[in-house]
C-alpha cells in the first residue's frame, strides 16, 4: 500500500487535525517524508469530493466548499448558524489580546460582552482560561483549537496582523481636527 | 405593512459615536463636533423615550464630547486652567485611542467572519474508528480528573441559557440586517428553512426581525416561500430570474 | 463539481451507511444515475486509502483493510485517544445530570451534543441506561464503570459534590496547560 494512501486511511478515521510528527511516528518515516507525501495526497484529491486542509497544529480532510449546498442539505447534525456581528468582535478581541476577561471586552468594545463571550464559549470557539488572582477571580478567555481549525490558520501566529487593519492616518487625522483643541 | 426602525442598529456608546463619525465622514474631511455633539445626545433622548437603558458609559462619553465643544468655543485667548485643560485632553485622547481600536476590531472581525464562513463550508468527518477496524482497541484517555470534571460540571450548569434582555443594551434587530443576512444566505444555498435561518436566535425580537425581512423579500419577489400547512417548516428557496 | 466527487462528500460525512434514494433525493437525479455514479466513485478509489462498500441498506466509505495495521497504531496515538473538549463537557453533563437524554444534554450545553454523546458511548464511557416512555422513547444515557475508572473513583458516591464544589487554583491551571483547547 502506498504512503499516501495509508495517510488518507488514518485522516479519514481522525476526529481532529492530526500533526505531522504523530504521522510520521505512526508510519515510522522522517517527517519530510510526511509532508511530501501529504503534499502528493493533497494533489490526488484535487478532483475529488474531499480535500486536505492544514489547521491548528495538524492536517484534516474535509469537505470540499463546492459540495456544501448538498452536503448541508444532507448532514446529520446541522451546521452551526453564522455569528452575530456582536461575537464576532468579541472573537476579535479575544484573539488578538488573549488572556482577556470579560471585564476587558466589554471595556474595549464599550458595551456589556457577556451574553456574546457565552456563544462563544458554547460554541468552543474560546474558553476559560483560568482566573486572575484578584478580587473576585475574573475568569479570563482564550481561544481553541476548534477557533484555530474553523478560521483555517495553523497557529494563532497566522492570524492576519492586526497592524493591517489599523484605520488609515486620514482617519485619525480628521478626529483630530474634529475634536479639537490640539494646538497647545 | 409597514416596519420601521427607528433607532439604528448600534451597539453601545462607542458604536453609536463610531457610526455618527463616519456618517459625517462621507463628504467632510474634518468632523464638526458641534452636529455631533448634538446627534448624539438626540440619539440619548430617543432611547430615553424608548425606555432603554441608557448606562454611564453614554453619559461619560456624552460629558468628554460636551467639554470639547465647550473649549472649542472659548477664544484662543481666554485664561485656562491648566489641570483642568489636561485633563481634557487625557479624556480626549482616551476616547480617540479607543475608538481606534474599536474600528480595528470591527475590521479585523470582518476578517475573521469571512474566514469562519469559508471553514463552515469544509465539513470534517466526526465519525472516527469504526467497528470493522476493531474500536476495542482504542485507549481512551480522560485527560481530567474526577475534580475537574466536576469543576467543568458546574461551569457548564451555570452558564446562563437565555441572556438577560438588560446586559444586550442597545443591541437591537435590524429589518435590514436580516434582509441583508437572508440574502447573502440564499447567494449561498438554494434552498433553507425559516427554523434553520431562525435557529441561533436567542430573542423573539430577532426572529420577528427576521419574520419581516422574510415577508419584504418574498414581495420584492427575490425569494420563493412555501409551507405545507401551518405546522411544518418553511421553506425558503431563491428565485429563478 | 462532478456528481461522484458530490457523492464521496456526502458519504464522507455520513454517520450510516446511505442508501441510493437518499442520495437521489439530495441530488436530484434519477437512482440509475446514482448507481453508475457510484461505480465511477468505487473505481477512482482503488488506489487509495480509503475504499466504498456496500452494507446494511445503503453505501458507505471505509478505509481499506490493507491500512489497518497502520489505523490500529494510530487508534493508540494521542490525537486518536484524547477526548475532545465537546466530549469532556458531554461527560461532565452526564456525570452530574444522569440518566439523562440527549436532548437534555444539548440543551443544558446550549449546542448540538449528538456527534460528542456518540463519541463518549463510542469509546465506553457512557451507556443508554433506558429508553423514556414519551413519543420517540428517547434514550437516556448514564456513565459506565470505565467511566469511574477513568477518572479514578471507586463508585458515584466518590464523585465530587457539585453543591460545595469550589474548584481549585491547581485544576484550573492544569486546564490551561492539559487538555488544550479544542471542541469539535
Amino acid at each position: 500500500m502506498e504512503t499516501d494512501a495509508i495517510l488518507e486511511a488514518l485522516l479519514f478515521v481522525a476526529e481532529r487535525p492530526v500533526p505531522v510528527a504523530e504521522m510520521a511516528e505512526v508510519l515510522e518515516v522522517p517527517r519530510q517524508e510526511v509532508e511530501a507525501e501529504l503534499a502528493k495526497l493533497g494533489a490526488s484529491l484535487v478532483s475529488r469530493g474531499i480535500e486536505l486542509r492544514q489547521a491548528a497544529g495538524g492536517w484534516r480532510l474535509v469537505t470540499r466548499a463546492e459540495a456544501f449546498p448538498w452536503v448541508e442539505r444532507f448532514a446529520a447534525s446541522p451546521s452551526a448558524a453564522r455569528l452575530s456581528q456582536a461575537a464576532l468582535e468579541c472573537l476579535a478581541v479575544v484573539a488578538y489580546k488573549q488572556p482577556v476577561s470579560r471585564a476587558q471586552v466589554s471595556e474595549i468594545r464599550g458595551v456589556d460582552s457577556e451574553a456574546a463571550l457565552r456563544t462563544l464559549e458554547r460554541r468552543g470557539l474560546i474558553q476559560e482560561a483560568k482566573r486572575l488572582p484578584i478580587p473576585g477571580n475574573p475568569a479570563v478567555f482564550a481561544t481553541t483549537d476548534l477557533f484555530l481549525e474553523k478560521v483555517g490558520v495553523d497557529s494563532m501566529a497566522d492570524l492576519p496582523d492586526l497592524a493591517d487593519h489599523v484605520p488609515p492616518a486620514s482617519f485619525l487625522d480628521s478626529l483630530e481636527a474634529g475634536f479639537g483643541a490640539d494646538g497647545d | 405593512m409597514t416596519y420601521e426602525v427607528k433607532t439604528a442598529a448600534f451597539e453601545g456608546p462607542l458604536d453609536l459615536l463610531l457610526q455618527l463619525i463616519t456618517r459625517h465622514q462621507v463628504d467632510v474631511t474634518a468632523i464638526s463636533l458641534g452636529d455631533l455633539v448634538t446627534e448624539y445626545l438626540s440619539y440619548l433622548d430617543e432611547m430615553r423615550v424608548l425606555n432603554l437603558d441608557v448606562t454611564s458609559e453614554f453619559l461619560l462619553i456624552a460629558t468628554t464630547l460636551i467639554q470639547l465643544k465647550a473649549r472649542q468655543l472659548l477664544p484662543t485667548t481666554a485664561e485656562l486652567d491648566l489641570d483642568e485643560e489636561l485633563a481634557l485632553m487625557e479624556e480626549r485622547d482616551r476616547l480617540l485611542s479607543r475608538l481606534l481600536a474599536c474600528v480595528t476590531f470591527k475590521d479585523v472581525a470582518a476578517v475573521i467572519g469571512l474566514r469562519l464562513q469559508d471553514g463552515a463550508r469544509h465539513l470534517p468527518r466526526t465519525l472516527g474508528i469504526t467497528e470493522e477496524v476493531g474500536e476495542q482497541t482504542v485507549e481512551v484517555r480522560v485527560p481530567i480528573d474526577a475534580v475537574g470534571l466536576a469543576a467543568l460540571a458546574i461551569r457548564i450548569l451555570r452558564r446562563p441559557r437565555e441572556p438577560e434582555l438588560d446586559h444586550l443594551d442597545l443591541d437591537l434587530p435590524s429589518v435590514e440586517v436580516a434582509i441583508e443576512d437572508l440574502r447573502r444566505r440564499l447567494a449561498d444555498d438554494i434552498e433553507t428553512t425559516f427554523d434553520a435561518v431562525v435557529s441561533d436566535l436567542e430573542r423573539r425580537v430577532e426572529v420577528v426581525a427576521y419574520f419581516l425581512a422574510l415577508l419584504e423579500l418574498a414581495r420584492w419577489g427575490l425569494l420563493e416561500v412555501s409551507q405545507e400547512d401551518w405546522l411544518s417548516d418553511i421553506v425558503i428557496k431563491r428565485a429563478e430570474r
